[in-house]
Parts: structure tokens; sequence; C-alpha cells
């Protein structure tokens, strides 16, 4: 009766072939989340040029051209040096937005599952109506009453993703207050404060990362949507959305500009996207069917 | 050809939206194009030649002291079929005395009263002589409108021009028809909209596809893509000065002098000229004008007291450590043509040594570091305007506004132009005025842009601008 | 046998009823009664029993029995002294000498706790000193558990071995006290005997008072000495289980002995 | 033979990607007759029975013979087996509370199923339910076959999920532990319900649970399953007064009895040591030798097959005489 | 059901007054001198001082407050400063973009989300139900205005089929204004379907995996009848709400998209609102967007009610 065999894992049956294609979702994931982390931090220690500063006599060379890998913008900037440059706004911004959230939101959201009908209905209820916000609309009168800029961004964000934090930490912190784990430690005495800190928190951290890296995600778009639009970030910092604004201005000659700051964008939110699934499978099996 | 040709209609296209038609109370560009002498005239026109033709006022007299100026009106009626009377215009002129835009107002300096003297005629008498009176009764300052219509002026200004407004949608369009009550003779083209479309590659992609058939006011960011698909060639390409805007550089006049020559030599006006890749239609120039104006030169070693050259500011910068002073570069976020000259001028200054920080800030918040009482962050900045050489004047620094050049001397010697008797003593007066501001640095030109228009190739008749910008739509016809 | 009973736990006529939700517009919100006049103990060494239909209230009590509820009226008293009338000292030693287990084995340990760590918790909570790697070992020993499960996780254990390690936690501050909540009706049949054995020679090696629910009677019926049937919140009988089982007086039992099937009974035809 | 079976399994397998949850399984449920299927959570009855309906999960592959109604249901078409489901086979699933389509009133997913298979108008359809709810002895059928299935109890609902199993005559239903989440004063009810209403229209019954009291009180024949496979199988009299496998042994002997209690709390049961070993760690040889007490060498290299003298797959078959429950 | 629905609406009316307050507090809060901004660069003192009073807006903020809600209240969305046009009139002349802007785009989302979300959900072991699954990741990730961009630079510069932005007006030339939505509209319903794909995707994959649906099934439903008759009707029920939160999503990329291609639509007049500091149009405007929003959430909750009996039956 001692004898410890290793015991059944959940769904031991399910599939090797789906565990692979998760693998290889994860393993992109991680590739070009990596890379893009990569790159900002780098932008730090090296680029091949100066983003800023103009070279006139350089402007609009295609990519290929001595000098410059993706070739330059209408003031003979580097484009391979604004993309790097634009790397570092975006993982601000974005990571800046998601973590603002995320903490906020998992404050909220364990208070309204931990303290008590009256705490949960004000928590949730707010979280809904700051929900049927338009968050651009938000941001828009935001970035006009703060002054535009990353920060300011990064603000907007984080005011209208931390209702779906709240919301989604929320519902797995009430599943895991409703295990009979936490009734045991109420049960011996623990404090609401500790359950929270030591069972819960642990028990939804998986839901908080798929969370923060899929909203990692959607702050980059929702940068670049302010960036093109004027309002989000300006120089001398450089956005990918700003980069795109400027670019339309050249589109009727160089449509490549448009390209370039585009294509970071897509890869970069479809990297994290594909790392939070290839998470939430890994980290949240119970959540992997739903993806909200 | 226009399938518009048959139907007597013709689309033009805008770039920006005037979001108010109050002329009396906006001087943007979006509204000036449009509504003057389309739709509401001034009192007379000042012809290209140099010759004035009658507007609302049918004859006038002009006393040779040139102090009283006499009018007559014309027996005409507004497109609303209200006549013209005598209150009208005596209204119009006050509204515009009271006009808080600076440029319809300052006409008016010299006026000490406007009167009837019978059903048909207005007696305005000045204290002095004044060039910028009579300038202004051919520009906006002289633009005559009902005052029983005077109400609903924001969104339908009533006039006496040869058509009138049906419809202004904003951001979408403004539609005319003419007016059959006009005093003239009728135009050739009947119905006319003006499309804004706020995104230039559209407006020419629209104007390659037929859908509109001129866009007689093209900005600069759109020039080199123009020729990069040779429109210049399928259409009929116009440029004409007036409507041009001169770009030119604003350093706080609070800023030591030396380090605003200093500043003045990082203008790299070739590098911006050339950013736009279409040298041909903008010059650099070190004068504060368009090229139509007589006291306008291109730049030169004469005309330009502190030409390019960033060893001699850098070697500034060390002599005097300006490394040490912070300089804020203000540029205006939201006014799309202002991020470029930043772009090229704060890495510039920078490179030259200069601590200089760049700001963007929108225009809401501009106006209020200047309005409410605070005194303005920027320190440099960059305007591309009207080149009406009188409306930085400010006497003493109460009256700083934004960009503005607070000079006994130059309010002085614009006031002595202004009185001028005679247009070569205008002329001379005026270049004086000129200098004063070019060699202290606070306003310093960089280019001239043109203005440059594309013209579907059989629709024929362009005027140049009479009434400040304004496209007149009467002398087009297919 | 009747000696005096001293009990050790006891509820003397609670009651307990809930809010309803809004069931009309206006108009008060109706109340329910979940228990009512409830009267139960259990005293050292004894195992008693508790069944009744789903919703009888059988874990409402134990939220009572345990402490975590207070009940609208009637006294829940300890060791003779009333629980809710005690002083703080009074309510630690409760804690200490209450405990509980659950039905579900997989939820009532979280997941990312080592064994070893959860089995400490409540001595920690508690602030109970000594040498707590020794009593580990005890509680260990008692469950027939091997050391090595200390540094393992939850996942790694089958349903019977983390119903073990629950009843290893719940013994750990060395209670007085066991309550049991459906421990077994999750369990496989071949599992189930192992964990109703275990906690037989507890009540017997401990001296430990047990009160365990169940609502299939034969199970409790084995487990226990007394059983309580409870139905829509009131105790309906109570009785030695074979007494019970053959003369059910109240309603309630009859359907609970009705119920129970045998494969005595199923072979001999008369089961259905 | 006279009359052909309801279903007749041979060598059945249900894989999924190199694991198999049923491996090797045949028997026979003849026609109007009553099968258990018994076996500890995971040993592979739902998929046995979800292959029978054509049913598995996706990914999942039944292979072997699935005889019915003359034909071998492995091979059909999902639109032929549409045909079969519900008519000439059905199935009564484990959870009521979730087995009935929630936006949906109960009567009308009853009649569905009659329209379905019957051809008939949706008023006689109607007519129908009624006259089957009444059968199951459901109360006030008019008015609860308005009703939603949130509306009514669990022992309702899984009356009404019998109603539309029943609904057609199929030659068989498959009960899938229909009574383990009703309540147990209920189950008794339902279960005999469910024994009635199969022997009135003759239909064969395979009943899936892990109760071995269950299987006692229903089924004539009874198949032991342990890790996918059949460890024994026999009539039900012969295998639970006389179990040859020392699994099945172990089970009745884990199972509260009379005695027990009668014993007052002295006794004790005694139970299988350690535990089912899971799918992807399934033992070498006998699957279930590291839980055996008499396991040997054999056991552990070789799987045995049942054999037809004792009706268990065992090396070592418990003696013939050795009664486990006391008769 | 009459509980639900009072709560419901008493939600409702709570949630417009809180966010009216936040709208307002947001608002208001804006660097800018109002009258500075609508009076433009040469206005002078005095007369911008004139603008303020007689729009009130030197008055206590509380005062401000409640007078702009009383008139909302009675319906009077206010005047814009510059034109003096009545925000209502504003609002309605750009709603004849932004309406059929929104709604076709809404539209063409559920139109490619919903086959394309059911098939990758039945079929995700098949290439195509991968493909679909892939592309739906992808176009998550593609930001709506880039593919505006890219689909202007294809079919307007490229290819020269339809109009790269600009508005007719509908009156003025119809055809011509639905060819100068055509590709806003494809751009919305491309990057709205693409994340509603994934809702429906995981809608259906829950429905279909119920009980229930295996019920269905086992009573002699094809996989396709089961899904048809009982998946849809149950993974209605989550769609709707997604499609109700979506709803401000789609308003956000109305923004951008009227942005990209020129639309004088109700989001640019805000956008160039907040820019000249309209504070009354800007207030109103986006008060009645969140009222709308609201409003949307609103009728799905009580539609939520109507197609669950177990909300609509619960008295
Ligand atoms: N917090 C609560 N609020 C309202 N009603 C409650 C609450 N807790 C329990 N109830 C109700 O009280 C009744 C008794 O519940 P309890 O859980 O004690 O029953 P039980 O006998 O343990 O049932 P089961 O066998 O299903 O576990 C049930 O009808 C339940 O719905
Ligand atoms: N959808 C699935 N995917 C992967 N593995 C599965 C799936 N369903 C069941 N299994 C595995 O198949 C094996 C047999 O499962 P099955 O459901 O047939 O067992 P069971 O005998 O019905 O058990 P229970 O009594 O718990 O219902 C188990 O090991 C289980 O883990
Ligand atoms: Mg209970
Ligand atoms: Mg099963």
């Amino acid at each position: 009766m001692t004898s410890l065999a290793t015991a059944p894992a959940p769904a031991p049956a399910r599939a090797t072939r789906r565990r692979r294609r998760r693998n290889l979702t994860l393993t992109i994931g991680i590739v070009i989340t990596a890379a893009f982390i990569t790159i900002a931090l780098a932008s730090f220690l090296y680029l091949p040029h100066n983003p800023n500063i103009p070279r006139i006599p350089d402007r609009l060379l295609p990519a290929g051209s001595p000098g410059y890998l993706l070739g330059t913008d209408a003031l003979g900037r580097d484009i391979f040096s604004q993309l790097m440059v634009g790397a570092r706004t975006s993982l601000l911004v974005g990571a800046g937005a998601a973590l603002i959230s995320l903490l906020v939101g998992t404050v909220a959201g364990l208070s309204a599952a931990a303290f008590g009908r009256l705490t949960d209905e004000t928590i949730s209820r707010g979280a809904d109506i700051m929900l049927s916000i338009p968050g651009m609309v938000t941001a828009l009168v935001l970035a006009a009453t703060i002054g535009s800029g990353a920060l300011t961004t990064i603000l907007a964000l984080s005011a209208f993703f931390t209702p779906s934090f709240t919301r989604v930490i929320r519902s797995a912190a009430l599943s895991v207050t409703q295990e009979d784990f936490v009734i045991a430690a109420r049960l011996y005495g623990r404090p609401t404060w500790f359950i929270l800190l030591r069972h819960v928190l642990p028990n939804v951290a998986g839901v908080m990362i798929v969370q923060f890296t899929l909203y990692f995600a959607a702050g980059i778009l929702t940068e670049a949507g302010l960036s093109y639009l004027g309002v989000g970030v300006t120089r001398p910092s450089i956005s990918w959305g700003m980069m795109l604004n400027e670019a339309q201005q050249q589109v009727g000659i160089s449509s490549p500009l448009a390209m370039w700051p585009g294509l970071a964008i897509v890869i970069v939110v479809l990297g994290l996207n594909l790392l939070g699934d290839g998470l939430r499978d890994v980290l949240d099996p119970k959540l992997a069917r739903r993806s909200s | 050809a226009s399938p518009r040709a048959e139907e007597g209609k013709m689309i033009l296209v805008a770039r920006q939206d005037p979001g108010t038609l109050d002329y009396t109370k906006s001087n943007l560009t979006a509204l000036r194009l449009w509504i003057p002498a389309n739709v509401v005239e001034p009192l007379v026109y000042f012809n290209q030649d140099g010759s004035v033709s009658p507007g609302v006022a049918e004859s006038w007299t002009i006393s040779d002291d040139r102090l009283t100026y006499t009018f007559v009106i014309r027996e005409a009626k507004f497109s609303n079929g209200e006549p013209v009377t005598v209150e009208d215009v005596i209204y119009s002129l006050n509204t515009m005395k009271e006009s808080p835009v600076s440029q319809n107002s300052s006409a008016y300096q010299a006026v000490s009263s406007i009167e009837k003297v019978d059903d048909r005629t207005v007696r305005i008498t000045l204290s002095r002589p004044s060039q910028n009176f009579w300038r202004g009764m051919g520009s906006t300052a002289g633009l005559i409108q009902p005052e029983a219509a005077a109400g609903t002026i924001a969104t339908n200004p009533i006039g006496t021009g040869p058509y009138k407004l049906v419809s202004y949608t904003s951001n979408s369009a403004l539609e005319f028809t003419v007016n059959e009550n006009y005093w003239g003779e009728a135009p050739a083209i009947k119905d006319v909209t003006v499309r804004i479309i706020t995104d230039g590659t559209a407006g020419l992609n629209a104007l390659e596809a037929g859908e509109v058939d001129t866009i007689p006011v093209i900005t600069i960011d759109l020039w080199e893509q123009l020729m990069a698909r040779g429109l210049d060639k399928s259409f009929t390409m116009v440029t004409y000065p007036q409507i041009g805007e001169p770009t030119y550089a604003v350093i706080n006049q609070k800023l030591d002098p030396e380090l605003r020559q200093a500043l003045a030599m990082t203008l790299d006006r070739q590098a911006y000229n050339d950013a736009f890749g279409a040298s041909w239609g903008a010059e650099n120039t070190c004068t504060f004008a368009l090229p139509n104006q007589p006291w306008y030169e291109p730049a030169s070693a004469e005309s330009c007291p502190y030409p390019y050259d960033i060893e001699k500011a850098m070697a500034l910068v060390a002599e005097k450590g300006y490394a040490s002073t912070p300089l804020e570069y203000a540029s205006l976020s939201d006014v799309p043509d202002l991020s470029l000259p930043a772009d090229i001028m704060v890495p510039t200054m920078q490179a030259a040594g200069f601590n200089m920080t760049r700001n963007a800030i929108d225009l809401a918040r501009y106006s209020q570091l200047i309005f409410q009482g605070r005194p303005p962050q920027f320190d440099v900045t960059v305007m591309s305007g009207d080149a009406d050489p009188a409306q930085w004047a400010c006497s003493d620094e109460s009256q700083a506004s934004w960009s503005t050049y607070c000079s006994v001397d130059y309010t002085q010697a614009l006031a002595d132009a202004d009185e001028a008797l005679t247009d070569e003593e205008y002329l001379a007066l005026m270049k004086q005025a000129a200098d004063i501001l070019r060699k202290d640095a606070v306003i310093v030109p960089i280019i001239a842009k043109k203005g440059v228009g594309l013209f579907e190739p059989d629709l024929k008749g362009f005027l140049e601008p009479r009434v400040a910008v304004a496209i007149e739509f009467a002398p087009l016809h297919w | 046998m009747t000696i005096e009973r001293r009990p050790l736990l006891a509820l003397r006529d609670v009651t307990q009823s809930y809010q309803l939700p809004r069931t009309s517009l206006f108009g008060p919100r109706s109340s329910f009664t979940v228990l009512d006049g409830i009267d139960f103990d259990v005293c050292a060494g004894e195992a008693v029993g508790l069944v009744g239909e789903s919703g009888a209230g059988k874990t409402t009590l134990t939220r009572i029995l345990t402490g975590m509820e207070r009940p609208q009226r009637g006294q829940v008293e300890f060791d003779g002294q009333d629980l809710w009338a005690a002083g703080a000292a009074e309510r630690t030693r409760f804690r200490r000498s209450v405990q509980m287990v659950l039905q579900n084995p997989r939820s009532s340990l979280d997941p990312r706790m080592r064994i070893g760590t959860a089995l400490l918790e409540p001595l920690r909570s508690l602030r109970i000193e000594g040498n707590h790697t020794r009593r580990i070992h005890e509680v260990l020993d008692q469950v027939g558990l091997d050391r090595s499960a200390l540094g393992r996780f939850p996942h790694e254990f089958s349903g019977g071995q983390l119903q073990r390690i629950a009843i290893a936690r719940a013994l750990m501050p060395n209670p007085r006290v066991l309550v049991a909540d459906e421990p077994v009706s999750a369990l496989d049949v071949s599992i189930q005997a192992q964990v109703l054995n275990l906690l037989k020679d507890l009540v017997q090696d401990l001296q430990l008072g047990l009160v365990f629910i169940a609502h299939d009677l034969s199970v409790v019926a084995y487990t226990t000495s007394r059983v309580s049937v409870i139905a829509a919140g009131r105790i309906v009988e109570v009785g030695r289980p074979v007494e019970l089982f053959t003369r059910p007086a109240a309603p309630a039992t009859r359907n609970l002995v009705d119920a129970v099937l045998t494969v005595e009974s199923g072979l001999a035809g008369t089961a259905l | 033979m006279t009359a052909p079976a309801a279903i007749e399994v041979r060598d059945l397998h249900v894989v999924y990607d190199g694991l198999a949850a049923v491996r090797g399984l045949s028997f026979t449920v003849p026609a109007g007759g009553r099968m258990g299927l018994v076996g500890e959570s995971g040993s592979g009855k739902s998929m046995t029975a979800l292959a029978l309906m054509g049913l598995l999960p996706p990914g999942w592959k039944a292979q072997g013979t699935i005889l019915h109604d003359g034909v071998d249901l492995i091979t059909q078409t999902d639109k032929a087996l549409s045909a079969r489901r519900g008519r000439t086979v059905s199935m009564v699933f484990q959870d009521p509370m979730s087995s009935l389509n929630p936006v949906r009133r109960v009567g009308d997913q009853i009649a569905d199923v009659i329209r379905r298979h019957g051809g008939v108008g949706r008023h006689e359809a109607m007519g129908q339910t009624i006259d089957l709810m009444m059968q199951m002895n459901l109360p006030r059928p008019e008015q609860l076959a308005r009703s939603y299935p949130h509306q009514i109890s669990g022992g309702q609902k899984q009356r009404i999920m019998i109603a539309m199993a029943l609904a057609c005559y199929p030659q068989l239903i498959i009960a899938d532990e229909p009574t383990t989440a009703l309540d147990v004063t209920v189950q008794k009810q339902v279960l005999r319900l469910l024994s009635a209403a199969t022997r009135e229209r003759n239909s064969a019954l395979l009943m899936i649970t892990h109760d071995l009291p269950v299987i006692a009180a229903m089924c004539d024949t009874v198949a032991v399953m342990y890790a996918g496979r059949i460890v024994e199988y026999g009539p039900v009299r012969q295998v639970f007064r006389n179990p040859r496998h020392h699994y099945t042994r172990g089970l009745l002997d884990s199972q509260p009895t009379m005695d027990n209690i009668a014993l007052d709390g002295s006794s004790r049961l005694t139970s299988i040591p350690g535990m089912v070993p899971p799918l992807p760690a399934l033992p070498s040889g006998c699957a279930f030798h590291p839980r055996c007490p008499v396991a040997t060498d054999i056991c552990r290299a070789r799987m045995p097959e049942i054999d037809a003298a004792t009706g268990a797959a065992c090396w070592h078959p418990v003696a013939a005489s050795q009664p486990a429950v006391a008769s | 059901m009459p509980i639900y629905i009072a709560r419901k609406l008493a939600f409702f009316i709570l949630a417009v007054i809180a966010a009216s307050i936040a709208i307002f507090l947001l608002i208001r809060g804006a660097g800018g001198n109002v009258a500075a901004v609508v009076l433009g660069k040469d206005a002078t003192a005095e007369a911008i001082n004139a603008l303020a009073q007689q729009y009130g807006l030197d008055r206590p903020m509380v005062v401000q407050y409640f007078d702009w809600i009383g008139k909302l209240l009675q319906g009077d969305l206010g005047r814009s400063f510059r034109t003096n046009e009545s925000v209502a009139d504003l609002v309605v002349s750009r709603l004849s973009i932004s309406i059929p802007l929104c709604v076709s785009g809404l539209v063409l989302g559920l139109l490619i989300a919903i086959p394309a979300g059911t098939y990758s959900a039945l079929y995700s072991d098949r290439p195509l139900g991968a493909l679909v699954a892939l592309l739906s990741q992808v176009g998550i990730a593609v930001p709506v205005f880039w593919a505006g961009i890219l689909l202007s630079l294809l079919f307007g510069v490229r290819l020269g089929w339809l109009p790269t932005g600009g508005w007719t007006n509908w009156d003025a030339n119809f055809w011509g204004a639905v060819r100068s939505l055509v590709l806003p509209v494809i751009s919305l319903g491309l990057i709205l379907g693409a994340s509603l794909t994934r809702y429906v995707r995981s809608a259906v994959l829950d429905v279909m995996n119920q009980d229930y649906v295996r019920t269905a099934r086992a009573t002699g439903m094809t996989q396709m009848q089961a899904l048809l008759q009982v998946g849809l009707r149950n993974a209605a029920l989550p769609i709707a709400t997604v499609v109700g939160l979506q709803i401000a999503e789609l308003i956000g990329g109305t923004v951008i998209i009227e942005t990209v291609f020129s639309l004088p639509g109700l989001s640019r007049m805000i956008l160039a609102n907040v820019a000249a500091r309209e504070v009354i149009v800007v207030q109103s405007t986006v008060m009645l967007i969140i009222i709308f929003v609201m409003l949307i959430n609103l009728i799905v909750d009580l539609l939520y009610g109507v197609l669950d009996p177990r909300v609509r039956l619960a008295r």
C-alpha cells in the first residue's frame, strides 16, 4: 500500500499529434517573441544608422541599397533602424499596458472573487461599464487630454484593457476559490489575504500569463492604430504605427514603405498570440478551448 | 473629357475641411479658397495687372490725401434675393473691423469713420493714409454680407457673388450653384462641387480616375508623387504664387539674439527643399514674401543674413556655451506639414550642439500656453502661412502671441509703409521693414512654395486668385 | 455500554437559513431554512454517520460543525463550551481540534503546492510548535504513505492516495474530531475500501471522533457505529446502522434503505 | 442460435494515435438480452459504448467487427449510422443534467426523435410523446412536455432520456452509468423503469456501470473490464457467486455488504492494493498483475485470453469452489 | 424574467450615468482653452473671453455638467462653437456613412466568421480547417488600417478598380457612395471576421463538445443536423455576447478606417473635434456612441433572456 507508482496525468491519451501541433505553436510563438525582444534590446546597443537623422541625398532608396538593408524613407532615414527602434516602443507600450492592466486587473479580479457579493458586483459591473466604452475613442480623448506620447498611450490602453483582465482573473479566481483546498485552508484558519496570495494567485498565474501575452499583442496593435492616427507616439520616438502614418503620405511614390512596419506588426502580434495560445494550452488546459 | 462637361458641372477637390464658413472669424485657407469671390464679394477687385475692377462697389473715389474713400454701392441683390443696402455694407465693414482675425481687422487700423452718405453711397474716413485699408477692400476685409443673414454665416454665408452655397457637409463636400441674382455675367459652369478629400493620394487618384475635374491647390507633399505619376503631363498644371505658403522658423524672441542667430544658421534651406523631392515648386528664400510680392527675393548671399552654416553654428555653440541652455522645439502634432520641418531641423540643431528637445504638442494645447497667461514654453517652432508681413507686428511684449515679432521699430516701419502714398514708396518702406525682421532672426524664412493646381485639360479659363487666395469658379469653362 | 456520554463536539438546536434571490420585483426576499433545529453530537473514539438525500443539508451541517459558519440559532459546543461565545484561545483550540476531509480528493490539495508543504500548512497556520518533520513522518505512517510523497505534487498521485494525503493533512494538528464529507464518493470501488478501512482504523487507534457523511447508507453503515438520518434540514432518525437497516422508522430512512442495492439482493432478484 | 444477436462485438479495439482505450473486446448481447459491462474508472467502458454507437470523440478509431441488425457498424458511413441511431440502437448517457438541449422543450426533444425515425406528423409525434412520458411514470406529462430541462429534476430528466432512447423500440439500448449522477433514492426507480421498459419492448440492454449491485439487479450476463480488456465474462450469477478472476474477486470483496454492517464496526473490507494503471503506462502481460496477489512471471510476460471453461482471462484463476459472496 | 429585465435596465441607466461623468471629466480635463482654439490663432483675447462667456464655459464644472445632461435628456445635444450647428444635425449627417460602414462591416465579419469558425471547429483535423484557423490568427494580427492601406494600394492604386478614399454623398451619386464604402467595409469586415472566427470557433467547439449534442447524435441526427439544429442555436448565445462586446471594438476600427479612406464619418468627426476642442460636440457624440454600445449590449442581454429559457423562465 506504500507503493507510489507515478500516476495518471489528467488526460494521458490526449494525443501526441495535438501536442505536437501545440508545441509547434508554442515554439513559433517563443521564437518570434524572443527575436522581437532581442531586436528591441539590441537597438539600445547597436543601430545601423541613427533613425532620426535625415540624409536627404539618400531619400527613398529601395530595399537592399548599400548600407540600407530595407532602404530609406522620404527623408533618407534608414528603415531598418527605425524598425528596430519601433520594436522598442512596441515592447514598451505593449508590455507596459499589459503589465499595468495585469496589476490592476489582478487586484480588482481577486478582490471581486474574494471579498463578497457587494465588492464583486461593484467591480464586475464597473468592468462591464468600462468594456462598453469604445477603447479607441477613449484613447483619442485621453491623448488629447494628457497629450500624446508613449506614456499616454500606455495609460489609455491600460484603461481599456483592465476590465478584460479583471473579468478573466475574477472568473479564474472564482473557480479556484470554490476548490476544496481553499475551503481546507480557510478551515485551518488561513486569512483571506493569505489564501489569495498563496493559493489563488499561483493557480491563476497561468491565466494571468496568457492574458498578459495576448494583451501585450493587443497593446502593440492598438498603439500602432493610435500612432497611425497621429495621437500616439511622435518623433523622436519611433513606432511602427507612426512609420505607417508617415509612409501613407508616400504610398503614391513608394509602396514598400508601407510594407515593412505593417509586416513587423503582423509578425510580432502573430508571434505573441501564438505564444499566448500555446501557453494557454500548457498552463491552463481548462481554458484551452475557450479563447477570449 | 469629363462627363461633367456636358452637364455644365465641375468637381473640385479640397484637401482640408474648413469646419466653419464664418470668414469673419476664421482665416483658414480651407475656407478662404472657396467662399470669397465665389459667394461673397469684396467691394473691389485688384486685378493681376494692377488695375482695380468694381465688386460690390460700382465705383469709388479716393481723395487726394488718401484719407477719404467714397464707395457707390451697386444696385444688386444678394443670392437670397434681398437687395444690397448701404446698411449691409456698413455692417459688413464694421464686422470686419471687429474681426478676431487680425488680418481682417488690421486693414481698419487707420479707419476713423464709416458713414452712410445716401442710399447708395458709403464714405470711409481714415486718420492717416493706409495701404492696408485699400488693399483690404479688395481682400477678405472688404467682403460684403447681408446683416439679416449674419446668424447663419458659419454654415451658409450669403453674398453677391456669381455662385451661392447649396450645402456644406463638413468633411465631405461644399456644393455651389449659380446665383440667379448675380449682377454680372452668368458663369459658364452652373453647378460646382468642392469635394473634401483629406488624403492627398486619394485626391490624385480621384483626379486620375476622372472622378473629379481639378485639384486647384496641391500641397507640396504631393508634388513628388504627382511627377512620378506623370500627372503634370496628362493634366494641365498651373503654378501661381498666391496660394503658396512660405515656411518660416519662429524662434522665441526671448532667447538671446546671438543664440537665435546661431539657431538660424542651422536651417538648411536646400535640404528642406530637397526633402520634398520637388525642387521645381519651391524656392529657398530669406525674405518674407511670396514671389508675387515685390519685396520678394530668392535666397542669396546678399538677402540672407544668416545662411546655413553648421560649422559656424557649432563654433558659436562651443564658444558661447549654448549647449547648457535647454531649448524646446514645439512641433505641432496635429498639423501634418509641420512634422517634416521638425524631422529635419531638430536633428540638425542637435548635431550643431544645441540642447534641443522636441516636444509634440497639439494646436489646442499650444494655444492654451499662449492665451492662458502662461508664457510660451516653446522656443522654436515652424509655421507656414500667409505672406503678410504685417501679421507679426506687435508693438510691445504684452501683445506677444504666437509667432509675433514684438518690436517697436518693426511696427513703426510697417506703419510708415502703410501710410505710403505711392506704390514705389510703399515697396521701399516694406523692404526696410522686412530687413529689420530678417536681421533679428525671430521669424526666419526658409522656403516659398508655389501654388500648384492640376486641371482636366478641357477645363479652361483658370484665373490667378484676386481676393486673397480664392479660386474663382466663374472664369472656368469647358 | 451506556456510560455517561460526554460529547466532544455537539450541535444543540441549530437552525440555519439562507436568503433566496428575489423572485418578484417588489416584495420581500424569501429565505430558505436549510437546517431546522438540529441536535447532533460526536464523542471521542466514536464514528458517527450522517446520511440523507442530496440537498438535505449535510454539507451545511459540516460547515457549522467546523465553525466555518455561524448558525442563526442554537449552539455549537466543543468540549462543553459554546464555540461562538468562547474567547480567542478557545477558538484556536477548536480550530486545531476539529479538522475536515472533503469530498473531492483532487481539488482538496493545491495543485501547485508540494505534498510536504501542504501537510505543514495547518501547523503553520495554527501556529503549532514542535518537531514538524517528526509529526509529518508519524502521520504519513498512520495513513500508510511513503515519505517519498513529500516532495511531489498532487497530480502525481491517484485519487485514493490523494484522499489519504488529505486525511493526513487533517491529522497533522492532532485533531480530536475529524469531519469527512463524502470522502469516498469520488473514488473507485477498489480504492474506496482502502479509505474506509483507514478511517475506521484511525478512530480506533487515535480515539478520534469521526463524523462521516455519505448518501450511500451501506457505506456509512460499514464505517460508523451510529447514524443520523437527515431529511429537509431535520434529523429524522438516529440509530445503530443495523437497526436502521432492519427497522427503518422514518419515511426518509426507509427511502434510503430501499435505495441500497447489494449484489446479494440483485442476484436474488429482489433488488428492484 | 435461433434469434440473431442484438449486437455482436468481435475483437474491438478503440485507438487514438497509438493509444488503445479498448483492446480486443468480444461479446454478444442476444436479442432481448441484458448484459452488464462493469469496471473501474478509465477501464474503457464508455469508449466501448461510443464505439458501438459510432460516436467516438474526434481522432478515435474503432477497429474490429460490430455486427448489428445484419451489418458491420464499423464499415458504415456516418449517414447510414445516423439512420440507425435512435432507431435500432440507442443510448442513455450518464449525466442527464447536461444531456438534454437546454434551449428546447423536453417534449419536443422526444417528439423530434419520433418524427425523425417514425415519419409521423408533428401532432401524432406529440401524442406518442405524451404516451411515452406516461409510460415513464412522469407526472402530468402534458405540462411536463412543455418544460425546459432546467425546470425539471434530475430523475425526471433521466426518464426523459430513457423515453427518447426507447421511443423507436430499438433492438439494443446502451445505458452508460444511467444513475451515477442521480440521487441515491431516485436511482432505484430509474433502474426499475429502465428494466421494465426494455423488457416490455423486448429491447436488449447493454448496461454500463462501475456498480456491481446494479449489474446484479439488472443483467443476465456480465463482462468485467480492466484496462481496456474483458477479464471475466459469463452469466451474472456465475461470475458474482463464483468469480474466477482475482480482480472480480477483489471488486466483490471491496463492496460493503449486510455482513460487514451487521458486525457493527469490527469487520474490515478487503481492498485491492494499488490503482488502475493509466493508458500510456499499461503493464506488460496481464494488466492486473501489479495488483494481483498471485501474480507470477507468466502474468508479467504474457497476456491471458478468456478461458472458455472459467470465463476468466487469468493464468491462475481463483479455485472454482471458493465462494466470494456468502450464499 | 421581469426581475432580469429590471436588473438589466437599472444597470443600463447606472452605466450611462457613470459613463457620462467619466466622459465629461475626461473631455473637460483636456488641456487647451476651448475658446482660443475655436477662434484660431489670430483671435484677440477679448474675443476669446467673450466666446467663453457666451457658451458658459466659465461656469463651475458641476453646473456645466448638469446643464449638459439636462439638455441631453431633453434631446438637445448642444451646438458647435465654430459653426453653431446643432450637434444632432452634425451627427445625423455623419451617420449616413458610419452606420452603413459599421453595419456592413459587422455583417461581412459575421458572414465570414460564422461559416469559417464553424468549419474550423468541426474539421480542425483537416488541412482546410487548420488553414482557416491559421488565417484567422494572421487576420487578428493584421492592423485594420494596414489592411486598408494594402487594399487601397492594390485595388485603388495598382488596379484602379475602386476609389482609394474620399466620399461621394448618397444622393449625389448612390453607386459612387457604395463604391467608396467597398474597400473600407472589406477591411473592417475581414479583420473583424478574423477575430470573430476565433470566437465562433471556440463557441461551436464548446457547444459541439456538450453532452446534449452527443445526445442529438445518438438519437439519429447527422453531424450537420446536430450542428444546425442544436449546435448553432446554443452557440448563438455566447456569440451574441461576444458580438455585443465587439461593437465597441468595431467602432474603434471605424475611427481608423474612416481615416484611412478619408470618409467623413462620425468617428472622423470626433477626431477632428477633439483636436479643435469642440467639447460639446465631442462630449455629446462620444456619449451617443457609448449609449449606443450599451444599448446594443442591453439588447444582447435581453435577447439572451429570450433565447435562453434558463434566464427567461427564471421568473
Ligand atoms: N450559501 C447558500 N445559499 C443558499 N442556499 C444554500 C447555500 N448553501 C446551501 N444551500 C442550499 O441548502 C440546501 C442544503 O445544501 P447542502 O449542500 O448542505 O446539502 P447536502 O446534503 O450536502 O447535499 P449533497 O448531497 O448534494 O452534497 C440545498 O438545497 C442548497 O441548495
Ligand atoms: N476524449 C478523450 N481523449 C483522450 N483520452 C480519452 C478520451 N476519453 C477517454 N479517454 C481515455 O480513454 C480511457 C477509457 O475511457 P472511458 O471513458 O471509456 O472509461 P470509463 O470506463 O467509461 O470510465 P468512467 O467510469 O470514468 O466513465 C481512459 O483512460 C480515458 O482517460
Ligand atoms: Mg454536500
Ligand atoms: Mg464512462
